[in-house]
């Protein structure tokens, strides 16, 4: 269902077709194309006052050309509202970080990308943060087995066969 | 052997063994002390861990022996029988070396401890100055073993416990020389002294305790030291050096089993060897309270008879929790344990009373047998020596109260505590001595 | 516990010091020499500054013991506090935060060896002619007795009032050292203050 | 100093400067410090690098994941109401509310609403949680503070809490309490009076902290001015919970955007005004005594009806997403569910405020002393099994 707000409006006639709104459940998102997201990030911030940045996570679709959806969960204390932003990018493409913006976003980008291999552009130490640095694989991916894991990794790090 | 004995039982025992040149006595006297201070931490050790599970609403050790009685005995063996480790890293002679230094000093300061006025190794005429620099060299085991550990943790414990001990060490200092200093405020013209036996009969002569002499100024004094001695101690709230959830458990974090436990024995006895300074220079030593006020031959036996009391008290306590304790078939030997315990205790209390009132009979001269003067003289080493000791227990109970009270002081503000605090006041409080000293000169 | 015992007691002690025996005095001497001695070497022949100092330690100990031999106790136990005790544990304070193994690694003797062989062997000189010139200087030539009173029937407590009257004097006289131990206090409180001025960044 | 060894992960740090020239002899080296992952007061596998000058603090480093399950990854492969159990397991010391978060979220999905009698339940349940959560929190903290009483005191009454949660669903930390929907569990007869007993067991208890800490002078030099953390640091950082009212900033999603029936009763967010560790203790303290407020009032006004709500027997929710966070005892807690169509989430992302919050502990110990760094792990009251996951 089609979202529509002042706020909408203004970026709609800013940006075109870039930006598509939309609220599901009572909850609005706002669909970005890719090379919108540091406009749009940063000016949710400092124009519309999502002052708090609450989760970025992403979505895996295999299927689908640009394979992920990269999620930002936004809240703002002065307006008590939620908003998400969604941007699509294929598999091996990069996106900006927004630490720059949020810095609550270095764990949470440095997660994306343990659990996704999504790479951040210009993320302070985007390195693994849950699982091991030389570990291969990335499990939030679907193409990624439930009881799949870095044998080669366990062997020389653990000593033992496997971590099953 | 009991001519020797006889001897010096009848002619030097207003002496104590050193100073009375008996080397045989003074060899006798460091075992006694030795097996007791062992026997004492291993009661410590006990008291403190159920004293603060009833603090803490639990029950603490319930399982070895009647109310864990025997769980110090059971820890002390399990201990000893664990593997030796020393850390391949680890500076071999110097981790071995560490532990028996701190047991060294130690046990060494008890050779000055009068427990009575002719129970002590010696009298040294430096005596307090012989406990100041030997408790002082404690540091050197924690320091020597934080470094030999070749570790993180046990480092940066090593150098704080020593900048404490260092820096505690001043105030506490100054506080026992204001109370050197009381011990030749007397209206006699008798000069000052360092003995240790020597300030407790000062405390005799002047008819006070230092603590209350020149009300507040001994309290004072009295007050700095029982602070600087917790810091001195490393126990809680200055327990820094081994603060377990931020330096896992310094020094000593490396150390198990038997080494580990030497530094337990020391940091225990070295608790009891500084209450020993606190109640020696302060809380009149061995002297029971008003020696001068009460000193009727009726007060004398009532008093004499606190010993035996305290331990029928003891006894009495011991047969209500093996009448109290569960019929059940599975406490039947930890019951019978109990009951022989409290026959024991109530054996010791009726062996006390009884050299209490045999000792009346040889000060009235009713019954002038051969045993009368033996009981008398051994009655008065008792007393001196329960009184002593439950001066110095009350001490020990206050470690565990602090332990159980309060939260753990950070660094920087124990040394702000000890140098802008402590120091100024422990000096404030010297040269008031001085002054106010002055009029008895 | 009677009133009286004190006075009674005091007179006891002078007493039996006064016929105090000395114990096995050579044997005590000659262990205590030779452990300062050994220790003394040892300072100097290990290569790990920790063993180093605790053998320092040792030595500073048996000198003690060597003063308490010569019935001066109080010097004893300044000396286990402050060397002992507080020198000490600033040495090895000082010794753990340095990098060992670099310091193992250095030359053992630097260049200046010959002079401090010098030096010891000046010191040395010294001290045998002290030892041979002894006589004369310390006994009475007349009579060939000391010239201060037998140590052994010293009373001990005399050691420490002894030090207390030089340094402060007694009964209104200044003593005979009051002033340079005043300086040396002095002295003491600007090194102190030296110290905290060159170590604080800002005061 | 002994030359340490650094192994690749020092080596790897991001904003510690561990490449900087070695100086050498009696210039004094800086400190790397590996604090955990087996250490006392980390609360569990957490470790962390300090880089420390003696024993000031020049940085810090977190390394997690010691404890991570691959929460999200199983919830791709359980239906809904396989994987309720799971979330229980995440922050373990309040399980109560993560198992509120999930069941409303899927609810919200669903777009159905569980009766209010259900709702009251969950209120009372979560917030008797939010009471054990930070009695678990004020023992731990105190004891790294080296405070061991306090420790026994909270673990004593926090025990009445368990046995009220075992009477009522039979498990007493994983208790996997609610159901998608509502209740499973209808109240157990005297449901009520033990509610309300315990209530009138509690109130003196939280004075008998208070009397042992509040005012005790070690306890204030400790905690007053440690760990100070500014609102808009705040705010920046993606901090909540009592962490971000201690520094001023008064914000609860209980009244923000009220969830289950938290709308309907009278209650307060308490603030601090320093960002200090001392304040972050009151905040909680207080926050204690207003959920025993909360707790009273549902238990008083506990509505009669049914506890299940009106949900198919296979939980199959339309295709769509939803995010949907509560104010769990650590913060705000948030389940951002996409689904498919199927009986399983598509994805399921939680979002923990124990990660979050740990990010904020290198900004507030820089500076500080290596006591200071326990201090302030405690008071950010982080559960490891949330921020691994």
């Amino acid at each position: 269902m089609p979202w529509s707000s002042p706020m909408v409006e203004k970026y709609r006639s800013q940006y075109g077709s870039g930006l598509d709104a939309q609220t599901y459940l009572g909850q609005n998102y706002l669909n970005v194309d890719r090379s919108l997201i540091p406009d749009i990030l940063r000016l949710l911030r400092d124009e519309e006052q999502f002052d708090y940045c609450v989760d970025i996570t992403a979505v895996h679709y295999p299927k689908r050309e640009k394979q992920f959806d990269v999620v930002w969960i936004l809240y703002s204390f002065p307006r008590n509202e939620r908003v998400r932003v969604k941007t699509q990018i294929a598999d091996g493409a990069t996106i900006p970080s927004s630490v720059a913006i949020w810095p609550t976003a270095n764990w949470l980008e440095r997660e994306v990308y343990d659990m996704f291999g999504i790479k951040f552009e210009g993320h302070p130490g985007l390195k693994r943060i849950l699982l091991p640095d030389g570990w291969k694989g990335f499990p939030l991916r679907k193409d990624h087995g439930i009881l799949q894991q870095d044998n080669e990794w366990v062997r020389i790090n653990l000593g033992i066969e496997s971590g099953q | 052997m009991p001519n020797f004995i006889m001897s010096y039982l009848d002619s030097r025992a207003a002496l104590t063994p050193g100073s009375a040149g008996s080397q045989f006595w003074a060899l006798i006297y460091v075992l006694i002390i030795f097996a007791g201070v062992s026997v004492a931490v291993i009661c410590m050790n006990w008291l403190e861990r159920k004293a603060l599970a009833h603090f803490q609403v639990r029950l603490g050790p319930m399982r070895v022996g009647p109310h864990g009685l025997l769980q110090p005995i059971a820890d002390a063996i399990k201990l000893m029988l664990k593997e030796d480790i020393i850390p391949a890293e680890a500076d071999q002679f110097v981790f071995w070396v560490a532990p028996l230094i701190g047991l060294l000093a130690a046990f060494t300061v008890y050779t000055v401890i009068p427990f009575g006025p002719s129970q002590a190794v010696s009298d040294m005429n430096i005596g307090i100055l012989f406990m100041l620099g030997v408790s002082s060299l404690g540091v050197l085991g924690i320091v020597v073993a934080g470094w030999a550990s070749n570790s993180h943790y046990p480092l940066i414990g090593a150098l704080r416990s020593s900048a404490q001990m260092v820096s505690y060490e001043v105030a506490m200092g100054l506080a026992v020389v204001s109370a050197i200093l009381m011990t030749s405020l007397n209206t006699n013209g008798t000069d000052g002294t360092l003995s240790m036996i020597g300030i407790v009969q000062a405390q005799q002569q002047q008819h006070i305790w230092f603590i209350f002499k020149l009300f507040p100024l001994g309290f004072i004094a009295f007050a700095i030291f029982a602070i600087a001695m917790v810091a001195e101690t490393n126990r809680a709230p200055f327990d820094l050096a081994e603060a377990e959830s931020e330096l896992t458990a310094g020094f000593h974090t490396e150390y198990s089993g038997l080494r580990w436990s030497l530094f337990m024995l020391a940091e225990y006895a070295a608790m009891i060897a500084v209450s020993s300074i606190a109640v020696t220079l302060w809380l009149g030593g061995w002297m029971r309270p008003f020696p001068n006020l009460l000193h009727a031959p009726a007060w004398e036996f009532i008093f004499s008879l606190f010993p035996g009391l305290t331990f029928a008290g003891l006894a009495a306590i011991a047969f209500i929790g093996t009448a109290r304790m569960s019929s059940h078939s599975f406490f039947k030997i930890q019951r019978i344990g109990l009951a022989v315990f409290a026959a024991l205790l109530g054996f010791i209390a009726l062996l006390l009373l009884v050299i209490a009132v045999v000792g009346r009979s040889a000060d009235a001269g009713v019954a002038a047998q051969v045993a009368a003067p033996f009981a008398a003289r051994f009655r008065d080493g008792i007393d001196h020596v329960y009184w002593f000791v439950l001066k110095v227990a009350v001490f020990m109970y206050m470690f565990i109260w602090y332990r159980a009270t309060w939260p753990r002081y950070r660094f920087d503000q124990l040394m702000k505590i000890g140098w802008k605090v402590m120091l100024p006041i422990s000096l404030g409080v010297l040269i008031l001595t001085a002054i106010v000293g002055m009029k008895f000169s | 516990m009677n009133p009286g015992m004190y006075s009674a007691l005091n007179s006891a002690v002078t007493a039996a010091n006064g016929g105090m025996a000395p114990v096995a005095t050579p044997w005590f001497f000659y262990a205590l020499a030779a452990l300062a001695v050994v220790s003394g070497v040892l300072v100097i022949t290990r290569r790990n500054a920790v063993h180093s100092a605790l053998a320092l330690i040792v030595t500073l100990l048996s000198v003690a013991g060597l003063y308490l031999m010569l019935y001066a106790p109080f010097v004893a136990g300044v000396q286990i506090i402050v060397y002992a005790g507080g020198i000490m544990v600033l040495f090895l304070f000082v010794i753990m935060l340095v990098n060992i193994d670099r310091s193992s690694k250095d030359r053992r003797f630097n260049r200046i060896w010959p002079v401090g062989l010098t030096a010891a062997c000046a010191l040395m000189a010294l001290f045998v002619s002290a030892i041979m010139k002894g006589q004369s200087v310390l006994n009475d030539p007349t009579t060939g007795k000391p010239r201060w009173p037998d140590p052994l029937h010293l009373p001990e407590s005399m050691n420490t009032q002894q030090i207390a009257n030089a340094l402060y004097g007694e009964a209104g006289k200044m003593g005979q050292y009051t002033f340079a131990f005043e300086i040396a206090s002095l002295l003491l409180l600007v090194a102190i203050l030296g110290a905290v001025i060159m170590t604080k960044k800002k005061i | 100093m002994n030359e340490h060894k650094n192994d690749a992960s020092i080596h790897s740090l991001s904003n510690l400067d561990l490449d900087a020239p070695e100086k050498t002899y009696l210039d004094s080296n800086e400190l790397i410090i590996n604090m955990g992952p087996q250490h006392p007061a980390t609360h569990g596998v957490l470790r962390v690098i300090l880089k420390l000058d003696g024993e000031k603090v020049l940085g810090t480093e977190c390394v997690i994941g010691y404890l991570h399950r691959g929460v999200e990854k199983i919830a791709e492969n359980r239906t809904y109401t396989m994987f309720n159990p799971y979330v229980d397991r995440m922050d373990y010391v309040a399980a109560v509310s993560n198992g509120l978060g999930y069941c409303e979220a899927v609810e919200k999905l669903l777009n159905v609403e569980a009766p209010p009698r259900a709702k009251y339940i969950r209120v009372i349940l979560t917030e008797l949680n939010r009471i054990a959560s930070h009695q678990l929190w004020l023992g731990t903290h105190a004891l790294d503070i080296g405070a061991m009483t306090p420790l026994f005191y909270t673990f004593r009454d926090r025990e009445e809490i368990l046995k009220i949660f075992e009477k009522y669903c039979g498990a007493r930390l994983t208790t996997h309490a609610f159901r998608i929907g509502g209740c499973q569990y209808e109240t157990y007869a005297g449901f009520e009076k033990d509610i309300k007993n315990f209530l009138t067991f509690f109130a003196p208890k939280i004075d008998e902290y208070e009397a042992l800490l509040t005012t005790n002078r070690i306890w204030l030099e400790r905690t007053k001015n440690v760990g100070v953390i500014s609102g808009a640091d705040c705010i920046a950082l993606g901090v909540t919970g009592p962490v971000l009212r201690a520094s001023g900033v008064k914000w609860d999603v209980r009244k923000a955007q009220p969830y289950a029936a938290y709308s309907e009763f009278d209650f307060e967010i308490p603030t601090g005004e320093n960002g200090d560790t001392y304040d972050r203790y009151m905040v909680r303290m207080i926050e204690m005594r207003q959920s025993m407020r909360i707790i009273e009032q549902a238990v008083n006004g506990l509505p009669e009806g049914p506890i299940m709500g009106k949900v198919p027997k296979v939980i199959k929710p339309p295709v769509g997403e939803i995010y949907h966070s509560i104010e769990a005892p650590k913060g705000e807690l948030g389940y951002f569910i996409v689904s498919d169509g199927s009986t399983q989430p598509y994805r399921l992302r939680v979002r923990p405020p124990s990660f979050v919050n740990l990010q904020a502990l290198d900004v507030m110990v820089r500076g500080l002393l290596v006591a200071d760094v326990v201090a302030v792990i405690g008071t950010l009251d982080i559960v490891l099994g949330e921020v691994d996951r």
